[in-house]
């Protein structure tokens, strides 16, 4: 078991040598075919001098001469940065800021965002599924279906654009009149994000995006119950005499759980796309949020390092849900 | 009342927003709205802009000059950075200086480029550290141009040209994290990145413009309208609307009395590459600018935020005469008509180029409906992000009239017409290379005083009229509504569009 | 002990020999790994199995489950390659062969599979299932007298010609089977593999299936290697069988010799387990009750493999143990050395003329025993 | 053959000639049996139609603004406006008409690529498994750790200069190729998974035995078998990318102007809600939201339908 | 070792000992599909006694397994429905009890053992879980006491080295093993029947053999009445007593085991005896039973077997027999059934 956990992260860390580097290569052959983002650091509609630009080239690493070279593939840039990120430097971004207080900074906010999503996913999706499984056919489980396709329809972003701007500030000002403004109600339903409140206001926005996902979860989880509701060993449990309530939760839902977990990694970057504009829009931040300006000023150290975690995660997240099969699944074994 | 509520100090504590993170608070190095707002509070320069754009003495006692070469300038004794150390003229020759040199690839350092010695701290290893022109003796700083100029004392009051503690050069990282300002406000704490900047009254502080309140905290939103919603639920002290609240907001009975809204000296503009043959005839250009009906573009993309631009220099500034762009009143009828006369081919599409920005997409949205309404050209848009349409735009690569915008950078109509239009000129882009204009500029220069050389510039403003090289459009306009924890008569801008954030004071 | 003799014993088919098998050993790899797959053991699928078929025979092969018998299948038509020995057909050995050469064996040797829901694919028409063949080599028939063919085929094996445009699952088992067959003699093969081909199928349909390969063998020649576990099946349509446990032959004779007088006590013991349909013969069969499970392939126990479940072996050995080994000594170890260490060979020993691989073979009538 | 079992055959297969249909055909009779999938096929049909044919619905051009015509509310059959107009006094009805082109050929294209590819890539790394599988499971790692919409983000704002047009299609290009960069991976872990499983089937070996070529091996017997979970997934892949590229014209990635989407539209029209313009939010958010859900609804019932288990 | 003492509630009120332990009269269950009503059982009768062992054969999709899982009631309502019958246990129709009723008749009266001892067992819990939970569940025992007792009932039935073994999740155990385990657990609470549902069909032959003595002896010392639900009628002329042959969800025939071999008084059972080759004796050729059985959602009247018949006359057609008690115990729907048994 320890023996398998260490090869995976060696894997992992291969995996990831080679996604950053497909990441620097698409930055790299960005700057190569649309020029170098130096000319945007001179706001307003002021052309420098060569001088100038040269100056800042040379400050934020831009200078390398295979970033005029099409196609070039920037090995040396590539090896030195990563070498860095060994050393736990993960550079400066364009505001001459480490990019290591960035990460610091979004990695908690989103990771909060996460767990109210998750959180939501879980309980919405496995109670529903359950549910609708049990009661496949009847009313209920078309309820639960097409109510939660409804939902899953909705464009997460829809939902929190409404939210933010048609009912966030409406609710706070009732709570704040009804209990203070400081009470929790009313802290919870801040339009954007308070810093000093970081659960609390990101609470609202992360229960909004994960009832969007609710839908494939409670999907998978229905699906899920209803193999194991066919399987032999339910059958067996029913003949022993078991209660219904008992069969559901001890032969039915740790098997259904093992489909579920193989999907979390899968959910999980689907949260982190969910996170860039929910993020956005509510000023969260996090990760998406720093990716998407990142991105957006070419902000390169930023855009790698950010990647880097977000692979990160993914990988871990991974290696945590074969894990979990284990626990669920005791006929999987990892040596 | 206070929007906070909770705060223990209830009265004057002052909640704001910034549009976006600033790259720096490094003085040279700060060219944008944000940082310019927090340095404008932690930091106190030689001069200060009134209402009419005029440069007031701050923290100068005099500034004198015989040849519009040298200038000499008397710094007020006994004013403390935060830190205790002077301001002195040092403080001011060791931030220019730090901005100047190349090296430190500070964004500002255009700002000292007519300084003598400048060009000797440009490249890669500069000859020189210190620019030759500047001399600091005690509270006396003698600046020496490189050519005479008369504007150069309109400049000073810029962001760019505040002073640094040694302090803050010897490690201007940490500077940057926690300002070393000399002004009525100093940093509570580290600055919070992507977060917030948070303010406390700097008590030491002997200048004229101390500050009516103890805190200001500013929260950093991504995007200029962003705040909207905290203002609404009371959490922000001013903000501007985005264009889609504008018309519920101005005519909400409670709100209306709580906007201040007033022009600014920031233009917006159509640029016309006259390198490309196709535009070259002058009757086109002309009739694309009567064609436009600015008003209406206005009530669609920016209503309440711009007015109509009908000259190239603002009148608010010194030199600037109002309506001295014929051409851009709309005029649909003889817009056609010289467009007919014009060397358009029929049904040629014609691309508008613009930086990506929503705002940006619904003016020459607007823009294009018009010409398409009134002169019938088929449009299509071509929307850049900000460095690669600034990249094709610098090399001629635009295939269409192209966004452009312009900021002075001192108070004076000559700032709108030589850097923009002027030949060779760093920011003309068009490939216009107009003798008379020329000409007329080269003769104001020389003119012995600023308000001789104002006129002629106004001349040299009529050449450009008639050439519309430029399309003026819009004169940003900054309206702000403010909460009620503000007192109304307090409220003051800027004419270069920023609420003058010294001046507020709790209701 | 005797001399050994040849294997290729058996009396009852006359006639060339078309499949000679000689020592044919399949060992599958068990690899681990992450990063790289390492080989960390071997299934010992088929391990040093010589068989021969000749001209109209067919050789039954029987076994418990996992013991290699489709493995050995898959091997005669070059479904997997063998990790050593070899396989002669009509005296060409085809383990060497390329692609060309494999391609011109299947006209040979062809296989009936033993699932007939599984093994048509569900898309296709009958037709383009008993088609394929001929597509897969264009020259046997050509492209004008395919349909013919197909529906020629059909009436062989007992289909209606017209349903040529049906899909597997408008077929019931039975006759999924009979289409099996018939894409199998397509090529006209002389040899043909049939791996459980009545396994699936209901014991009431079992019975077309066997008639109609029966049939088939008498009109058309063939040679069958029969795969089964049901002994009963396999008595009923073999000439010879091969009783195979854990990747080896255990005994080898003509249909007679192995039910009639099996020397391997795994033989005896497998036909004494064998329920009879007759309540009668509940008093005369000898019960003998084997322990435990066939060991894995993977570690396949030393000496004789059939050891670890031998009665006789335990036998043997209880005549020369003292009582105090009889208490000390655990079950698994009960057994004579020989037994634990020399594996034994498949030749003919005292007391029949067939081969099997016994140290201690004896014959014993277990079906008609008193 | 003898009589007695040419009767005893005609019988059995009279017994047997139950519906005389394919996998297909018997997935579209339950289909058609399922309102809900009845009128999901429907709206999916007329969605279709906007796209390929919008003239049927309006003969107004979307791009034919007058800005004396700004921001009228819908006027229904009382006006010139049937939906009203947006604030730059474009007729709403047929913005939302153009709107769905772009949504629909991308996220159509999209899959159209990532299924192919993952056809491809899945076939063969399964079929030969080896180094191709080496390597095609390792770039679907590495892929699939950078996260799908994180990655097309990336790739559209660095890669913004790159551009086609500004036709309704041409424009829609660039976010196609890149949801498509990164969206194949999917596809193709689910084919190849598809075609190992198939590889076992007993009807492959016994085509492998007749002597089967490579190729006939994978199209006929193997690549078949991907297909129906390919494909019952497809449904919602086409909501979810139409919500992507609506995400990504949040974002201002999406399609470029002067051609519009329904995601342009939703992310221009958000704003107004509360600025007293609701059917700017509205309008698209419907016709995006009932096209999700038809999708989505079918794609359930297509899954069901093809799932024998569930029949 | 130590017994855990059980004491085993009375569960069910209103037995009457001196009725029959087992009645199934005129049982029919449907199925609603696609297609329409399934006829999946259609008219199914027997007898059982206290350490009687009946044996039901017949060919797959004949109605046996549901017939069983009528019995214990638990089949899947819908799209399964009881449309007639009654299931006498003791007297008491278990069919009329409530759901509540019914569940602790299962394994503490009728215990059931299934064809596939893998699936039939939950592979994420350990096999002394699964076993200890019907004591933890009936009788109320600690998680401890049902362990002890789990490790019991493997000794029970032969597992070697119970102790350690009662930890281990089912895959880890071989196919014999794990049926032998379904077995203790059938047998853990003491039931008075105990219904084998193919219990050896995926097994090998000789570890059929195990099994099959096992449940011989078990049942034979605790006189328990067993169903032995297989289609293999070798298995069946071991151990049965009495047979019932089903066919298309009726029993057709009800006898001895002595006289169902010697004289089969319906065709199909006589077809049945003809078709299967023998080992002990030298092949002949295999009869053939023509044809297939019916589409259970359109049984035709009449015979459902007549159409596969070569005793069938117009009556068998237009008339379905009922089974009738003939001669002795004997019992068969057919019209000709002297006709059958007299015939060589
Ligand atoms: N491709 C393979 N890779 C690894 N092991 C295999 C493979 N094929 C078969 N084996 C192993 O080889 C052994 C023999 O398998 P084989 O299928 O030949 O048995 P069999 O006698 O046909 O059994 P059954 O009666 O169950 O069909 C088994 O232990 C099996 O698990
Ligand atoms: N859930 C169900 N829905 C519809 N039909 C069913 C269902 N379960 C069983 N049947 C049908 O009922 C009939 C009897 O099935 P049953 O399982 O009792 O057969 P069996 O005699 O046990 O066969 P086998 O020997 O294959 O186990 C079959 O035709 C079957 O298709
Ligand atoms: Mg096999
Ligand atoms: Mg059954």
């Amino acid at each position: 078991m320890g023996r398998y956990v260490v090869r995976r992260l060696l894997v992992a860390l291969l995996t990831l040598f080679l996604a950053l580097f497909v990441i620097h290569y698409a930055t790299s052959l960005s700057i190569q075919a649309g020029g170098d983002p130096a000319r945007a650091f001179f706001s307003a509609d002021r052309t420098p001098t060569e001088s100038q630009l040269d100056a800042v080239r040379t400050k934020y690493g831009l200078d390398n001469p295979c970033l005029r070279q099409l196609g070039n593939p920037c090995v040396d840039m590539y090896v030195e940065r990563v070498a860095n990120y060994s050393t736990g430097d993960f550079g400066e971004n364009y505001n001459q800021q480490p990019v290591l207080d960035d990460l610091a900074q979004a990695v908690p906010n989103t990771l909060r965002l996460f767990a109210f999503m998750f959180a939501t996913w879980l309980i919405f999706g496995l109670t529903f599924g359950m549910i609708a499984a049990w009661r496949r056919g009847r009313p209920t489980d078309y309820g639960i279906r097409f109510s939660t396709i409804l939902l899953g329809a909705i464009p997460p972003f829809l939902l929190i654009i409404t939210y933010k701007f048609v009912l966030a500030a409406p609710l706070r000002s009732y709570f704040g009149d009804a209990y203070g403004r400081d009470s929790m109600l009313a802290l919870m339903f801040k339009p954007s994000f308070d810093p000093d409140n970081p659960w609390l206001s990101v609470a609202i926005p992360g229960i909004l995006v994960g009832l969007v996902g609710v839908d494939a979860f409670t999907r998978l989880t229905r699906a899920s119950v209803l193999e194991n509701l066919r399987a032999d060993y339910v059958r067996t449990a029913k003949a022993k005499g078991l209660r219904t309530g008992r069969m559901m939760i001890v032969h039915v839902l740790r098997n259904s759980m093992i489909p579920i977990s193989t999907m979390i990694g899968v959910y999980l970057a689907a949260a982190l796309a969910g996170a860039v504009f929910t993020e956005g829009i509510m000023n969260i931040r996090g990760l998406g949020l720093l990716i998407f300006e990142a991105s957006r000023e070419k902000d390169i150290p930023v855009i790698m390092a950010t990647v880097a975690i977000a692979a990160i995660g993914v990988l871990v997240v991974n290696l945590i849900v074969d894990l979990m099969y284990a626990v669920f699944d005791p006929r999987i074994r990892y040596e | 009342a206070c929007g906070g509520g909770g705060g223990e100090s209830a009265s004057g504590d002052m909640k704001f927003g910034l549009g976006a993170e600033p790259p720096s608070l490094i003085p040279p190095n700060t060219t944008e709205s944000e940082g310019s707002i927090i340095l404008s509070l932690t930091y106190a320069g030689l001069f200060d802009y009134n209402e009419k754009a005029e440069a007031e003495n701050l923290l100068a006692k005099s500034i004198e000059t015989k040849d519009n070469k040298t200038w000499t300038i008397e710094i007020e004794d006994g004013h403390k950075f935060h830190n205790g150390e002077p301001v002195d003229a040092e403080a001011f020759k060791r931030a220019w200086d730090w901005g100047a040199y190349a090296p430190n690839a500070a964004t500002g350092s255009y700002f000292f480029d007519r300084i003598k010695g400048f060009a000797d701290m440009q490249g890669k290893k500069p000859k020189a550290k210190e620019l030759a022109g500047l001399k600091a003796d005690g509270q006396t700083l003698t600046i020496e141009l490189d050519k005479p100029w008369a504007g150069f004392s309109t400049m000073l009051g810029y962001t760019a040209f505040l002073p640094m503690a040694e302090e803050c050069v010897k490690d201007t990282k940490a500077c940057n994290d926690k300002p070393i300002g000399n002004g009525p406000m100093k940093f509570d704490g580290k600055w919070k990145h992507k977060e917030s900047i948070s303010l406390v009254k700097n008590d030491k502080y002997k200048g004229p413009n101390k500050v009516k309140y103890d805190k200001a905290d500013f929260t950093i939103y991504d995007g200029d309208a962003n705040c909207w919603a905290d203002f609404e639920s009371e959490d922000i002290d001013i903000c501007s609307p985005p264009v889609e609240k504008w018309e519920g907001a101005k005519n909400d009975p409670d709100l209306k009395e709580r906007l201040i809204s007033e022009p600014s000296t920031s233009l917006t503009y159509l640029g016309m590459p006259v390198y490309d043959k196709a535009f070259q005839d002058k009757k086109l250009r002309q009739a694309f600018s009567l064609a436009i009906d600015r008003e209406k573009v206005i009530d669609i993309a920016t209503p309440g935020r711009a007015v109509p631009a009908t000259e190239f220099a603002p009148p608010s500034l010194p030199g600037g005469v109002e309506g001295a762009c014929e051409f851009c009143k709309f005029d649909a009828k003889e817009a056609k008509k010289l467009f007919e006369e014009s060397s358009w081919p029929k049904g040629k599409k014609m691309e508008i180029w613009y930086n990506a920005d929503p705002t940006n997409k619904a003016i020459f949205e607007a823009v294009g409906n018009q010409l398409k309404k009134n002169l019938g050209v088929e449009f299509e848009l071509v929307v850049k992000d900000w460095d690669p349409f600034l990249a094709a735009t610098d090399k001629h690569k635009a295939k269409g009239p192209f966004r452009m915008g312009w900021l002075p950078d001192y108070p004076l109509n000559e700032n709108y017409l030589k850097p923009i239009y002027g030949n060779g000129a760093a920011n003309n882009r068009f490939g216009y290379e107009g003798k008379d204009f020329n000409k007329k500029l080269a003769e104001a220069d020389a003119a012995k005083t600023l308000e001789e050389g104002m006129e002629i510039y106004a001349e040299a403003e009529k050449i450009l009229a008639e050439e519309m090289i430029g399309i003026p459009l819009s004169w940003a306009k900054s309206s702000s509504f403010y909460s009620e924890n503000i007192d109304p008569k307090s409220v003051k801008y800027f004419p270069v569009g920023q609420i003058q954030y010294d001046k507020l004071a709790p209701a | 002990m005797n001399e050994p003799t040849t294997v290729a014993a058996g009396t009852a088919a006359a006639g060339e020999t078309v499949l000679e098998v000689d020592n044919l050993v399949k060992h599958f790899p068990i690899r681990a790994g992450v990063v790289f797959k390492k080989k960390i053991g071997a299934v010992k699928a088929v391990d040093g199995v010589s068989l021969s078929l000749r001209k109209g025979e067919t050789l039954g092969v029987v076994g418990e489950s996992g013991c290699g018998k489709s493995t050995l299948a898959k091997l005669l038509v070059g479904l997997e390659r063998p990790t050593s020995g070899g396989i002669r057909v009509k005296g060409e050995d085809i383990t060497r062969l390329g692609r060309k050469g494999l391609h011109r064996l299947r006209r040979n040797v062809q296989m009936v599979f033993q699932d007939p829901y599984t093994s048509l694919n569900p898309r296709m028409t009958v037709g383009d299932i008993i088609g394929e063949p001929f597509v897969i080599h264009p020259d046997v028939v050509p492209k004008s007298g395919r349909r013919k063919a197909i529906q020629d085929l059909l009436d062989v094996v007992g289909l209606n010609p017209d349903h040529i445009n049906r899909y597997p699952h408008q077929f019931s088992g039975g006759q999924r089977q009979r289409i099996g067959i018939a894409r199998a003699l397509a090529l006209k093969p002389e040899i043909l593999l049939c791996d459980e081909p009545v396994s699936a199928l209901d014991v009431s349909i079992q019975g077309q299936v066997i008639n109609l390969l029966e049939e088939l063998q008498d009109e058309l020649g063939l040679s069958y290697i029969f795969i089964a576990h049901d002994l009963s099946v396999v008595r009923h349509i073999a000439d010879r069988v091969a009783v195979m446990y854990l990747g080896s032959v255990a005994e080898l004779g003509t249909e007679d010799e192995i039910y009639e007088s099996p020397m391997h006590p795994y033989t005896q013991a497998l036909l004494s387990a064998v329920p009879v349909p007759d309540p009668k013969a509940r008093e005369h069969k000898a019960e003998i009750i084997l322990e435990g499970d066939v060991p894995s392939p993977a570690n396949p126990p030393s000496g004789c493999r059939f050891r670890t479940r031998c009665f006789k072996a335990r036998q043997e050995w209880a005549k020369t143990a003292t009582p105090e080994q009889k208490d000390s000594t655990s079950y698994a170890d009960q057994v004579p050395d020989n037994c634990r260490d020399e594996q034994p060979l498949l030749q003919i020993r005292p007391g029949a003329d067939h081969p099997n691989a016994c140290h201690y073979a004896a014959p014993r009538d277990v079906l008609h025993a008193a | 053959m003898s009589e007695a079992a040419a009767q005893q055959e005609a019988q059995e297969s009279m017994a047997l000639s139950a519906p005389a249909s394919g996998m297909w055909r018997d997935a579209f009779r339950s289909l058609r049996r399922r309102p809900d999938a009845v009128i999901s096929a429907v709206w999916i049909l007329v969605v279709i139609l906007m796209a390929v044919a919008p003239w049927i619905f309006t003969s107004k051009d979307y791009l034919a603004c007058d800005g004396d015509n700004s921001k009228i509310k819908p006027q229904w059959f009382g006006g010139e406006f049937f939906l009203g107009t947006n604030n730059q006094g474009c007729d709403y009805f047929a913005m939302t008409i153009a709107g769905a082109r772009p949504s629909i050929f991308l996220s159509f294209m999209v899959i159209l690529i990532t299924v192919t590819v993952g056809f491809i890539l899945g076939g063969l790394a399964g079929y030969y498994g080896g180094w191709i599988d080496a390597i095609v499971s390792r770039v679907v790692e590495v892929w699939m750790v950078i996260p799908f919409f994180l990655g097309a983000v990336l790739l559209l704002t660095l890669f913004q200069d790159f551009k086609l047009g500004g036709g309704q299609i041409l424009a829609v290009i660039p976010p196609t190729l890149a949801l498509a960069f990164f969206g194949w991976t999917t596809d193709t872990r689910l084919v190849r998974a598809s075609v190992l499983q198939a590889k076992q089937f007993d009807y492959v070996q016994a085509a492998r035995s007749l002597g089967a070529s490579d190729r006939r091996m994978l199209f006929r017997h193997i690549l078949p078998n991907a297909i129906a979970p390919v494909l019952s997934g497809l449904p919602i892949a086409v909501g979810a990318y139409i919500t992507t590229e609506a995400a990504l014209s949040v974002l201002g990635l999406g399609v470029r102007p002067p051609a519009t989407s329904w995601g342009t539209l939703i992310a221009e029209g958000a704003p107004w809600v509360q600025g007293g313009y609701p059917h700017l939010l509205i309008i698209p958010g419907t016709v995006l939201l009932l096209t999700i859900l038809a999708f989505a609804l079918l794609g359930d019932a297509l899954r069901d339908a093809l799932d024998p288990k569930l029949r | 070792m130590t017994t855990v003492e059980i004491a085993k509630k009375d569960v069910l009120a209103g037995l009457d000992p001196s009725a029959p332990l087992l009645r199934v009269k005129n049982l029919q269950v449907e199925f609603n599909t696609r297609e329409g009503k399934a006829k999946a059982v259609n008219g199914v009768n027997f007898t059982l006694e206290e350490g009687q062992t009946l044996a039901i054969v017949g060919e797959s999709g004949s109605g046996k397994s549901v017939t069983s899982q009528a019995i214990m009631g638990i089949l899947d309502i819908p799209p399964a429905r009881i449309a007639d019958g009654e299931v006498l246990f003791r007297g008491v129709d278990l069919l009329k009890l409530k759901a509540k009723e019914m569940r602790p008749v299962r394994a503490n009266h009728i215990a059931m053992v299934f064809q596939d001892a893998l699936s039939a067992l939950n592979p994420v819990w350990t096999v002394g879980f699964q076993l200890g939970e019907l004591f933890r569940i009936h009788r109320g025992m600690s998680r401890s006491d049902a362990r002890k007792r789990a490790i019991e009932l493997l000794d029970l039935v032969k597992i070697p080295a119970a102790k350690q073994r009662v930890d281990e999740y089912p895959h880890q155990f071989s196919g014999g093993m794990r049926q032998r385990v379904m077995i203790a657990m059938a047998l853990a609470l003491d039931p008075e029947i105990l219904i084998a549902d193919e219990p050896t069909t995926a097994l090998d032959v000789t570890v059929q053999a195990q099994i099959m003595r096992l449940l011989a002896e078990i049942q034979a010392e605790r006189q328990m009445g067993l169903i032995l639900i297989t289609h293999d009628l070798g298995v069946v002329a071991d151990v049965a007593d009495d047979v019932t042959v089903m066919y298309a969800g009726r029993a057709v025939e009800q006898a001895t085991i002595h006289e169902i071999f010697e004289k089969p008084a319906h065709p199909y059972t006589k077809a049945l005896l003809k078709s299967i080759p023998r080992l002990d004796v030298k092949g002949q050729r295999l009869e053939v039973i023509a044809g297939l059985p019916p589409v259970l959602t359109n049984i035709p009247p009449g015979c459902s077997f007549a159409p596969r018949c070569g005793y069938a006359q117009d009556v068998c057609r237009t008339d379905d027999p009922e089974l009738l008690q003939f001669t002795g115990e004997r019992f068969a729907a057919c019209h000709f059934s002297s006709e059958v048994m007299n015939d060589e």
